[in-house]
């Protein structure tokens, strides 16, 4: 498809920040999340988890269940459709298991009765016998030669042959000559680095309600970032028809990447089918962390060879993720970002997707971009400590612009790296004084943002207002701004215009809401649609006054005569075309659907300030500001939200979120009170700046925003921190224990 | 299994429902009054969206038995707008964008409401560890401090010119 | 699950003694509750005590401040003139959860749940408190240090219940201070926590306790430690050393909250600031 | 006929150095005859590859326009979260 050129147009609507469509119902607790449906006659499920890391599943034995009156419906593995292959196989293995339970918290059975209580208890008498095999939890153990298989022959086919069973991704990208550019080098740094698993951490459990008859119809409420994917998932596991199952989103609270998976809807679907009555299911906060998220635990190297002047010669970088008991992890991602930001003529990554006894990965804003940024950007830091350069200045010398040719291949586009660290140079934090025992710690992120198959509807109302349906789910504020875009393109008030998410039956597939493509994909969709609604306006018009469809033109909200008939008859505005429009034609609808391409790259440059107790190895995050472009902000507020949102997950993954296993492989913190997200009391205020350098692939020069915020944090932090503490520290997470340890080992 | 019978007083209005003593006071507000404007993040105190006022003070509602209300007021997010009218804290929380996906709003709201009953001019930093049990992933807390100090001073400037 | 709610003391021990299977009682709930929901517990009966007018008593009695077992956190850290007495063991309290958790809990409660890691129990022990418990018997007073039995456990027979905390007035030109060490700001089970409660004669320490929170099994009395900063001024090589020694006498585990290692060296810090607090409040009131 | 950039991954399955000089009008025309040409790469086509067409990043359309002299990158698909 042919693309817009990005005008220099002024915007009216877009820009601004009006109040969110959706924030009255949730300011009042009137709006309705996943957990919030109820139907008449609905029956409470609930899952059983393997209390195991790796075991085979000798029986499950219900026959405790079979006279007991309470239990409407049972599920194990054999309710589900058995011809399987591929990704749909591994979604299934994952929702309940087969053969073998492969984590602690991988679903067993399922049942169904009239209330949570007595499903609760109707589990405990559910007998299982496990035969316990040997598990592998941590990247480089699985990567053994003796290491325990969690499953043969999951590899791709660009694995090098002869690796072990667990190691199922291999990628590799770069060009130039590295040996020949760390020859080149005044100075060689190489260091391993390591990142625990972080979850998502969203505060809405996962939830559904779902309806299944015996002839296969079913219907979704759920929480999810892509109810169209729910349905076709849903549809392949059950064996029924993508069409006959009706999704409808709920309201999301909360996704960042972790609810773009599916896990307990098709449960609920074969337990409706079975009892055939409505099935709830909402999971724990503890279930979420045993069997949902989070993203990969990482092991990488990186080596860099830079000239004195700060110039890099050469950059290498190998990034081992775990991603659980399934293929999958983003270590192509963590392997293509990692040296985005800087124009090399000499760089190879290399990326290893690796398997252990933990829960299936899930995408995590950014996937696979923030550990690999942390490892090389603490390399850079270092460098500029050795050489004694200006830790923005190196970064400038080697940033990217356009027409650089990328790390991972073709050359990019319109891009605003350099431009976010100008910002960071003359913002004020970075002019500010340090004060004493206080480290300031600067990176860069960057993250590619998508497309998609995208589809949206507008459809004007007699009173000619308009109504647009979209069909992804609205996860930072989107009915905002594809609002904003309608006012923007109609010429009618913001509050004329009534954003919905539709479910499945009502449009055309539309891909998950990831990405960061919503504003983008969505975005542009709008703008299209309105523009299919106002050639058709114009010609409306045109036959009303009995003109060729040339002979008007659109402006500011009116159809007027062009040419010779200007003058011939009073413009027409929306509003005067809707009322007639039942009897001039019939209804109007403004359509878009495709899968737009040239979603815009985005960078970021974070700078923070912390200090570190040296006692305690206590960490407080002074002072922080995020400078990111966002191409063209449509509502700066929730561009704003997007970056300190990022920022703020990036400070509890860089200090002390972690996924802990004990011996037995068994995870130790499934719960908020030791899976440590940062609290109010524990952030500082996140400043903000918009950098707008427009995309040339938008028509208003949009880029995605919600993911590249979270690329530069755990660098960022870990490079304050170890300013602060006068050590280098090497591993995420950086909580006290780990400071303190990694300052008595550089004193000792 | 027998049920409790509990009477007791919500958002102004006498309610009567039957629990299971195992149940929670949240499990009672949603499964049995559908008050869903009460959300569960966590089920064990360690989130804040469960936050109800409970005889005047701020509570987790999931760490209180159902059979605990009998007798008791209390007050949740579907009371807070009154007439019609929006309560301030809730049309600031709209005007800075204090909120973005919206599951933590309602557990925030009252906890500041009560903050701000308590104390209308709370410093910054009171405000963040009063509002340090109500868990908020999406925003990274900086607008919705803006929006609670915002409504403290509209409070007092309303109450100065009385 | 069986739910009494007594209104009366004496119903309340008739009640609770007469009940044999499992039992809880319900004061803030905020342990109960997650125990519960998590299937730690799972009790035939649970007795909601909030309902005793006599357990909501917070005052001065005979010498003592008197705390009921239904008096939630709150109240205590808004009782200026018991803070202003007992500012560590207020510390404690205040440190026992969120503003949502801080208006149920109690500290009899923190105390009957006997973590290791309460907060609200080095302070008291430090100040030597009691607890006074009834049951069929009667009524008896205990001392809070051997109290404790280990973690989960009270050395209280199946029918006893604790109804009070008697805390004795602080002594003149004293003052105690309790320090805990969590990896966020709040939120957190204390990986570490230190109370300590000193008095001053001229300038230098005529008295004093250090104990030692969720290093062992039960709170630590430091004695050697409390001993050596004896009619000191705290001098740079006495902190240095009371540090060193209570690394040494903490006995703790290693968990997901933090290492052996990590959770002597933390305790060796706490212990010297919590003692330079106490020390300079003590200052401030002699 | 475009000039077709294979990461390196993919590259160590054939013998071939880069650029390979592939025909086709769409991203979907270049990938078959990319196939047909190179049946090593079959799997990991079939397993899902991102690409840039003249440095536009192009995730998933196969109907993207692909020019005569086209610069084409193909990696691995990549998806966000």
């Amino acid at each position: 498809m042919a693309f817009d050129n990005v005008s220099a147009k002024s915007f009216k609507v877009v820009g601004t920040r009006p109040e969110r469509p959706d924030g009255i119902e949730k300011v009042t607790g009137q709006a309705r999340f996943g957990a919030d449906a109820y139907l008449p006659g609905m029956l409470h499920g609930a899952i059983l988890r393997s209390p195991h890391a790796h075991a085979k599943i000798l029986s499950i034995d219900i026959s405790a269940l079979e006279n007991d009156k309470s239990v409407k419906a049972v599920v194990t593995r054999n309710d589900f459709e058995c011809n399987l292959t591929g990704e749909d196989w591994n979604i299934l293995e994952n929702i309940m298991a087969g053969e073998k339970a492969l984590y602690d918290g991988h679903a067993i059975a399922a049942v169904a009765c009239s209330s949570l209580l007595e499903a609760k208890d109707a589990l405990k008498k559910i007998i299982v016998q496990y035969e316990i095999l040997p598990h592998v939890t941590d990247v480089e153990e699985a990567m053994k030669e003796n290491a325990p298989v969690i499953r043969e022959g999951s590899a791709r086919s660009s694995v090098p042959k002869g690796m072990h069973p667990n190691i199922v991704g291999y990628h590799e990208s770069g060009h130039g000559d590295v040996e020949a550019g760390f020859k080149e080098a005044d100075l060689i740094l190489e260091e391993n680095f390591r990142t625990e698993a972080a979850h998502q951490g969203y505060i809405e459990p996962h939830a559904c309600l779902a309806t299944m008859m015996p002839d296969g119809k079913g219907e979704v409420w759920c929480c999810t970032q892509g109810h169209f994917n729910v349905a076709k998932v849903c549809a392949k596991l059950l064996g029924s028809d993508a069409s006959q199952i009706r999704v409808t989103a709920s309201e999301i609270g909360g996704g960042f990447g972790g609810k773009t998976a599916v896990f307990i809807e098709p449960v609920a679907l074969a337990l409706s089918k079975k009892a055939t009555h409505p099935v709830k299911i909402v999971m724990s906060r503890n279930e979420i962390f045993r069997a949902t998220g989070p993203t990969s635990s990482t092991s990488m190297h990186v080596k860099i060879g830079m000239k004195k002047n700060g110039k890099i010669t050469a950059a290498e970088g190998t990034f081992k993720l775990q991603g659980g008991a399934f293929p999958g992890s983003p270590m192509a991602e963590s392997a293509m970002c990692a040296f985005a930001p800087y124009e090399l003529d000499n760089v190879r990554s290399v990326g290893w997707d690796v398997m252990c006894n933990r829960p299936k990965q899930a995408a995590y804003r950014a996937p696979g971009s923030p550990m690999a940024a942390f490892a090389v950007e603490s390399i850079i830091d270092e460098f500029c400590k050795r050489l004694k350069l200006d830790p923005i200045e190196v970064r400038l010398i080697n940033a990217v612009t356009e027409g650089s040719k990328s790390s991972y291949g073709p050359k990019f586009q319109r891009i605003g790296l350099v431009e976010t660290l100008e910002a960071a140079k003359s913002h004020p934090h970075y002019a500010a004084p340090i004060e004493r025992g206080v480290g300031r710690g600067i990176s860069c992120g960057f993250w590619f943002n998508f497309g998609g198959e995208t589809c949206v509807s507008l459809a004007l109302s007699e009173d000619g207002t308009a109504s647009l349906s979209v069909g992804t789910p609205d996860i930072g504020g989107s009915r905002a701004s594809m609002s904003q875009i309608v006012s923007e393109e109609l010429n009618i008030p913001y509050e004329k215009v009534r954003a919905t998410v539709a479910d499945t039956a009502t449009l055309g597939y539309n891909e998950i809401s990831h990405g960061s493509r919503v504003t983008f994909a969505t975005g542009l969709a709008t703008i299209k649609a309105a523009q299919d609604m106002k050639k058709k306006l114009c010609l409306r018009a045109a036959k009303v006054w009995g003109l060729d469809e040339e002979a008007v033109y659109w402006e500011e909200g009116y159809v007027k005569p062009a040419g010779p008939n200007a003058g011939d008859h009073e413009p027409l505005s929306i509003a005067d075309i809707a009322k007639t429009m039942g009897r001039t034609g019939g209804p109007i609808v403004g359509h878009y659907e495709a899968s737009p391409e040239g979603a815009g790259v985005s960078f970021a440059t974070h700078i923070v300030d912390a200090k570190v107790d040296k006692e305690t190895g206590f960490t407080s995050i002074e002072r922080y500001t995020v400078i990111q472009d966002a191409g063209k902000a449509i509502h700066p507020s929730y561009v704003e939200g997007q970056f300190q949102g990022g920022a703020a997950q990036g400070i509890g993954w860089a200090l002390n979120e972690e996924y802990i296993y004990d011996k037995k492989g068994i995870l130790q913190n499934a719960g908020f009170l030791d899976y440590r997200i940062p609290v109010a009391s524990d952030l500082p205020k996140i400043d903000t700046e918009i950098i707008e350098v427009p995309n040339p692939g938008h028509p208003y020069g949009v880029r995605g925003v919600g993911e590249t915020s979270i690329c530069p944090p755990l660098a960022a932090i870990a490079n304050a921190v170890s300013s602060s503490a006068g050590i280098r520290m090497k591993q995420l997470p950086m909580s006290p224990p780990k400071i303190l340890e990694a300052m008595d080992d550089n004193n000792g | 299994m027998k049920k409790v019978h509990v009477s007791t007083t919500i958002n102004g209005t006498l309610k009567e429902f039957l629990c299971d003593t195992r149940e929670t006071l949240l499990d009672a507000l949603r499964d049995h009054m559908l008050l869903t404007g009460t959300k569960e993040g966590c089920g064990t105190g360690d989130c804040g969206s469960c936050s109800v006022i409970f005889d005047g003070d701020v509570i987790c509602s999931c760490l209180t038995l159902a059979a605990e209300a009998e007798g008791r007021n209390i007050e949740t997010i579907e009371g807070m707008a009154e007439g019609g009218e929006l309560h301030v804290l809730q049309k600031k929380f709209l005007e800075h964008a204090a909120l973005q996906c919206g599951i933590c709003t309602p557990g925030i709201l009252m906890a500041s409401k009560a903050l701000l009953k308590k104390n209308n001019n709370p410093s910054e930093e009171e405000a963040r560890f009063w509002l340090a049990g109500n868990l908020c992933r999406c925003t990274g807390y900086d607008k919705i401090i803006n929006a609670v100090l915002d409504a403290a001073r509209e409070i007092r400037e309303e109450s100065d010119g009385v | 699950m069986k739910y009494e709610a007594p209104e009366t003391i004496d119903q309340a021990i008739d009640i609770y003694s007469k009940f044999n299977g499992s039992k809880k009682i319900l004061a803030g709930g905020t342990d109960v509750l997650v125990q519960l929901r998590t299937d730690i517990v799972r009790p035939e009966m649970v007795m909601n005590i909030k309902k005793i007018n006599s357990l909501h008593e917070f005052c001065i009695v005979d010498g003592y401040w008197k705390i009921g077992a239904a008096v939630s956190a709150s109240k205590i850290t808004k009782n200026t003139a018991f803070i202003s007495e007992w500012p560590g063991i207020a510390e404690g309290v205040g440190l026992i959860g969120s503003t949502q958790i801080q208006n149920r809990a109690t500290l009899v409660g923190n105390l009957s749940n006997a973590s290791p890691a309460a907060d609200g129990i080095p302070a008291l022990v430090a100040a030597n408190a009691k607890v006074e418990i009834v049951g069929q018997q009667g009524s008896r007073v205990k001392d809070v240090y051997s109290l404790i039995e280990g973690p989960g456990k009270l050395h209280l027979s199946k029918d006893e219940f604790i109804t009070h905390i008697l805390i004795p007035l602080q002594r003149d030109r004293s003052a105690d201070c309790y320090l805990r060490f969590i990896p966020r700001t709040e939120m957190d089970i204390a990986v570490v926590g230190c109370g300590v409660n000193l008095s001053v004669k001229n300038q230098s320490i005529s008295s004093a306790k250090i104990v030692l929170g969720a290093v062992g099994p039960k709170v630590i009395f430091a004695d050697e430690a409390a001993e050596l900063v004896l009619n000191s001024r705290l001098d740079k090589d006495v902190i240095l050393k009371l540090q060193r020694m209570c690394e040494e006498i903490a006995t703790p585990i290693s968990d997901k909250r933090g290492s052996i290692r990590f959770r002597r060296q933390v305790a060796g810090v706490l212990a010297k600031r919590a003692l330079q607090k106490a020390y300079a409040r003590a200052l401030e009131v002699s | 006929m475009a000039d077709v950039y294979l990461w390196a991954g993919a590259k160590r399955l054939i013998e071939d150095e880069s650029p390979l000089n592939i025909s086709g009008k769409t991203v979907g025309e270049l990938l078959q005859n990319l196939v047909v040409k190179y049946p090593n790469l079959k799997n990991i086509v079939r397993e899902g590859v991102s690409c840039s067409v003249d440095d536009k990043l192009v995730f998933n359309s196969s109907t993207e326009t692909v020019f005569e002299n086209s610069e084409v990158y193909i990696f691995e698909r990549i998806s966000g979260g």
